[in-house]
């Protein structure tokens, strides 16, 4: 699929099988939050998953990591069925959940702490990370003390931090400026090309899930079912200009077109008026 | 929580099995619900069997059954001292919650308040009230008041604590949000402090409740002519001890049921935390 | 007289109702408080130091409690005499299970001695040990709470403990337990005991009711030393929660106390009991050294010697 | 500017004149968050602010609407120099800031509660606005039960909701898919055009700025300073094909030349070599 | 607070005053720490004066300078004594913070352990232990064992609800960061539970130490031959006010000593709360 694949595999198939998600407690009323899903992630693919606001997407990516528990179907990750959390991943959370206990290094360095992996090293590759995503001076800072786009360049250098083979991340660049994500994505496509760990990425950038991935899956709005599976087949590094060739713009068009079938676009702006 | 444990490990709050069987459903719940009441036959079975097998004397140790036919045969006595008490309960115990909250709030909120107020409030609070009760029963005579106050005094501290700590807790950047729709003290106070406080509020009551049997008691020691404490006493120094275990058994109640209440409130006034339970 | 006649009087009680004070319930029952004009009624109370202290600070007026405790309040400024004593000798004594075979008062030495902790009785013991050429360090004397002390003697925990006449004991009895007893009025301490009292105020307000008090209690206390049946069933009807069957063995127990100390009339402790009193509490630090007696006394209130009943 | 600017201005002028912050308490190691400012921004104006995350943007709207206090300079809205917390403004704030304690609508009509406005009219207003951002499913429901998107426009509309005279909102489309953010977009611009408030917008999306602003004010990166003030004019109501028209990709363009110049963007993806 | 206040409006923990004057700064903070021990001088004073003024008895109330008088004069006694009183205070207290947080984990986390033990606990708390005091001498002994039990017994419980709330106040999306990392129950405990947890539980402890002193000395009046209690009854016991004062002063030095400990160790424990306090 594109010629740095060879260079080893460091990731793990995914097969997800029917599995479908309804919150709510026994005896209150239940809400379905996702319909059947099918999907067979291979070993270090890339695969963005794209959808309305609330058709499920967190949901699903919880279920995989093994942090939620499906409601039907089933979930195998590397040929084992997932029925605790799965440990060596790399998560990035929607809401970043940093420890507002911990500063930014700490937060970072929890895997060191829980995973007892060498500190040192962890520390090396966190302080490179710091300095790549320009947060050297955020190290010793807690939480409460940095910006949002701050915070979510941290949750992101925890979810690289270690390594993983198969990494998550859920709009993990929600909160950054347009430069610094196209920055952070570059790197991280360059990371994912050395490495190839499998990757699963929620975005509400269609430019972004183009810009990145092996396959887009398109969901509906709520509650979510796969509509599109889509084969991105462009160079990989991908370049920073990328919007300007043709067969991107073709991409997006696919995508958008499904959005407007499926109706999340709706007329013209209606807010109500003041009485 | 064990890594090995295949089913638990998923975040449990968060599991929704489908119930195909609502009877199987019910009698699960129904046993769940049994466990406190058989824990506690258990205690009082052990109980009766070690009193037997041991022939412990009664001064030692009571049989549950003597104590429980004292109970019975007793009850109107019983009764006519437990409304004494838990009329000191209540009116002490209430006072601690209109008192404690507003000023474990005030010591939150305004660092002038703390240093002003909190170490007085803690210096009454490390005195040993119940060292200084026969004090009180001669300041504040040997009516009601000199028990409402003891038991006042001896709830008013862990909930005070528990409130300010309650209110400090609070994520600051939530007042941002009440201050920009120009909240005064009494808004962010009602809509935004105590319901962020609850839980730890809470805790807080739960703990004083527990306290509040005790003080009661404790203040009628100390001079009493009726009320629970003044019976308990009586039983001792007559050597009757079907009659001290059986107020023990009151009180024991009476704190199951205060305990019961506050729960319940909680469950009432916090409907976002129902799940979590 | 017609009862809307009748003069109100509250009487503070030292401690729970039971046979010690079956004399008052007699005096109520059997009419003589209101033969004098009064509605006396008898409030219980919570130990002597308490009683003491209620009617210093004003709470009560007229009240029963140890002539020692009353004293040492009126020795730091209390406002307050004994009027009638009652227990003309301390109910205290040191008593073991007749199966540890403590036969004499020197036996004692060597044995462990519970104590009921923040008694005032416990303060005495050392003149009891004086009196009796006990080597004190040679005890080993186990504070406790009053509650523990029976249980902790039938136990064994302890090899005798400091009793009384009119509570321990009798707890200890209605267990079965046979005892040795060491009474301090035998024993080297008679001192002043279980006494009525009375605020100053009231004293100077209300003499006659305070007479008239007195005379009906006493007349009520040798009523109930005549009449022990009769007198518990006053008991009884006064405090229906009171044990009957230990009250009678409280009462029984104590007729001995009333005219022991070289009491010539039941109520009235002489001057010289009272001197000696003063003398040996001073040596122990419960009463100033020095200080003279009648500071907490008057037997003014008393009736003539003749209406007195005599010690035989 | 706009053929619609004599419909009746409820905004009011903000001006803000060398206002700078620096963090830290008394004793410990300050830290500079914004370098001086100055702005003045019209009556009933739409300003965007954008620049690299961690410059500023959320520490000055904070600063503007009185919630956080400037090491120096003068800040003053309707005339009125801002001494505490503005009141008349709706703010939806980066981190939503919704109470986990109150439903989706509870929290709406906090306003209600606290500004003692007339419940039935907020509430009618508030359902159309629920309606209007498809989220009639989520009034009842508590924060922690709801998407990441989801919880973003309740936070919108609970800044819209009383028709405030100063709108300010910080990253209030960051969580969106792309096309509900186009759709919220243009709702917003409606409302603006129909009310005219002053407002304050703090975004990351370049395009999201020029399709909405009057002006749009350009950030260094940290400690932020005003680099550029782009006054964009462009026919309103705006349409969504705005990306096509060459007017829009100058304006786009200036705005990258500045972050480009000031090193928002660097090198290739250089992320650590896994050791 | 107040809407109509200026300056103060302004969230205050984001002010960055300049300071332009340092020596100005350190007076007004010397004046501002000044504040407790005015206020504690304010009271004794007060004391002082009403007790001449109203003419006060001292087996009513002792006088301040007479109480003090008799902590010089009996130093060395007391001393003695109070070092009885601290290890009781120590082991009983220590052992109810070995204990309860643990448990208040188990409790927070397994609904099982909440349903079976809980119920027990609660009960054990709510018995007045001062009542059942006696029988723990008799059935424990008289040495220092009693005294430790019923302290513990007395500061278990207020930590161990602390501690069930502080655990469960967690918000529980943080769980999913640490299973994702593969955390044990000790790493979630050691990593993200007891951090989060830490306020509340140091509120919980701080009521607890409040309540630790008067624990001993209640577990002294039961039984001692030393110790505070011991003391202080003999003081009520033999009407000596200035030495029952003399021992409340002491005991009030011992919880604020406590006090002071729990709050620096709590200051050294969680830097990232220093700033709001
Ligand atoms: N804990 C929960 N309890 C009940 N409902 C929930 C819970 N979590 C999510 N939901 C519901 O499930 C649906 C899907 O939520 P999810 O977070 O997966 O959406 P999403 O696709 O990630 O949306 P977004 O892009 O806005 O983050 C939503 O309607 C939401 O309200
Ligand atoms: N409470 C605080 N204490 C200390 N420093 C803070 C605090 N809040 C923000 N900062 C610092 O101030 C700088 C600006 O933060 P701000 O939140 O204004 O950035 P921003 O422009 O909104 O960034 P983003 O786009 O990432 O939200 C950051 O470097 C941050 O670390
Ligand atoms: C459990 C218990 N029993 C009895 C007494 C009271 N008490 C002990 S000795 C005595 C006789 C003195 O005349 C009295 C009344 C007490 N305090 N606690
Ligand atoms: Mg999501
Ligand atoms: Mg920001």
């Amino acid at each position: 699929m594109n010629n740095l694949q060879d260079q080893g595999i460091s990731g793990v198939p995914i097969e997800i099988e029917g599995v479908s998600k309804i919150f709510g407690p026994e005896l209150e009323k239940p809400f379905r939050a996702l319909k059947e899903v099918t999907l067979s992630i291979k070993a270090g693919e890339f695969v963005s998953v794209v959808g309305a606001s609330g058709c499920g997407k967190s949901t699903l990516m919880l279920m995989v990591a093994g942090l939620l528990q499906a409601t039907t179907g089933r979930i195998s990750v590397d040929g084992k069925p997932v029925t605790k959390p799965l440990t060596d991943v790399g998560i990035a959370f929607q809401d970043h959940l940093l420890l507002e206990f911990r500063t930014a290094m700490q937060n970072v360095m929890l895997h060191a702490d829980i995973r007892k992996l060498p500190r040192r090293q962890i520390e090396e590759r966190a302080k490179d990370l710091f300095a790549q995503l320009r947060l050297e001076r955020a190290m010793d800072k807690y939480p409460k003390q940095l910006s949002g786009g701050m915070r979510q360049r941290i949750s992101l250098i925890r979810s690289l931090v270690h390594d993983p083979s198969v990494l998550m991340m859920d709009e993990p660049f929600g909160a950054l400026d347009a430069l610094t994500r196209l920055q952070v994505r570059m790197d991280l496509e360059a990371l994912w090309m050395r490495r190839r760990p499998t990757v699963l990425f929620i975005t509400h950038s269609v430019e972004e899930a183009v810009g990145l991935s092996d396959r887009i899956i398109v969901m509906s709005p709520s509650p979510g079912e796969v509509v599109d599976d889509i084969r991105v087949e462009l160079e990989r590094p991908r370049p920073i200009t990328l919007g300007d060739a043709p067969e991107f713009g073709a991409y997006v068009d696919r995508i958008h077109h499904h959005f407007e079938r499926l109706g999340v676009l709706h007329g013209m702006g209606k807010l109500p008026q003041h009485a | 929580m064990d890594s090995n444990a295949p089913a638990t490990a998923v975040v449990q709050d968060d599991v929704a099995p489908r119930r195909r069987n609502q009877t199987r459903y019910l009698i699960g719940q129904f046993l769940w619900n049994m466990i406190p009441p058989m824990t506690f036959v258990a205690i009082v079975g052990l109980w009766a069997v070690s009193v037997k097998v041991f022939e412990v004397p009664s001064y030692l140790l009571p049989a549950p059954d003597a104590v429980f036919r004292l109970l019975i045969a007793e009850a109107p006595m019983l009764w006519a001292n437990t409304k004494v008490t838990l009329l000191e309960i209540l009116l002490g115990f209430g006072l601690t919650i209109l008192l404690a909250i507003p000023l474990g709030l005030v010591i939150a909120l305004s660092p002038l308040a703390k240093q002003v107020l909190y170490p007085p409030a803690m210096l009454l609070q490390l005195v040993p009230k119940i060292a200084m009760a026969p004090l009180f029963l001669v300041w504040f005579g040997f009516g009601i008041e000199s028990k409402v106050i003891l038991t006042l005094l001896m709830t008013f501290f862990p909930l005070l604590i528990a409130s300010i700590s309650g209110f400090q807790i609070l994520d600051t950047r939530l007042l941002y949000l009440t201050r920009s729709m120009g909240a005064n003290t009494w808004q962010t106070f009602r809509y935004l402090r105590v319901p962020a406080a609850l839980p730890v509020i809470f805790s807080g009551i739960k703990t004083s409740a527990t306290i509040a049997a005790t003080a009661a008691i404790v203040a009628e020691f100390v001079g009493a002519n009726e009320g629970l404490g003044y019976v308990l006493l009586r039983g001792t120094s007559t050597m009757n001890m079907e009659l001290t275990f059986a107020v023990l058994v009151i009180l024991t109640v009476i704190g199951l049921a205060i305990n019961y209440a506050v729960e319940l409130t909680e469950w009432a006034l916090a409907p976002w935390q129902r799940k979590s339970k | 007289g017609t009862a809307a006649a009748d003069t109100p009087v509250t009487f503070q009680l030292n401690w729970y109702a039971g046979g010690a004070n079956a004399g008052f319930a007699a005096a109520l029952v059997e009419g003589y408080y209101k033969d004098a004009g009064l509605d006396v009624t008898i409030v219980q109370g919570n130990g002597s130091g308490n009683t003491a202290q209620m009617v210093a600070s004003g709470q009560a007026h007229l009240a029963y409690a140890d002539a020692v405790t009353v004293s040492q309040l009126i020795a730091r400024g209390a406002p307050m005499k004994v009027v009638s004593t009652i227990y003309q000798s301390n109910p205290s004594e040191v008593e073991a299970l007749k199966a540890t075979g403590i036969t004499s008062v020197k036996e004692l030495e060597g044995k462990r001695v519970g104590v009921p902790a923040g008694s005032s009785q416990a303060t005495m013991l050392p003149l009891f040990f004086e009196a009796n050429e006990i080597d004190e360090s040679t005890l080993s004397l186990v504070n406790m709470p009053p509650s523990s002390m029976v249980p902790a003697l039938l136990q064994g925990s302890v090899d005798a403990i400091l009793g009384s006449v009119d509570d321990y004991q009798i707890q200890a009895t209605s267990q079965g337990a046979e005892l040795d007893r060491f009474t301090f009025a035998e024993h080297g301490v008679p001192t002043v005991s279980t006494s009525i009292f009375a605020s100053d105020r009231f004293i100077a307000e209300n003499p006659e009711v305070l007479e008239k008090f007195i005379a009906a209690s006493l007349k009520g206390w040798s009523f109930a030393l005549d009449n022990p049946e009769k007198a518990v069933a006053d008991l009884k009807a006064t405090f229906p929660d009171m044990d009957e069957k230990l009250a009678a063995q409280q009462l029984a127990a104590i007729p001995e106390l009333f005219c022991s100390g070289g009491a010539e009339f039941m109520g009235k402790a002489t001057d010289a009991h009272w001197a000696r009193t003063q003398d040996l509490m001073s040596q122990v630090g419960l009463l100033p050294e020095g200080a003279d007696p009648t500071e907490y006394y008057t037997n003014d209130f008393l009736p003539a010697d003749s209406e007195l009943r005599p010690c035989e």
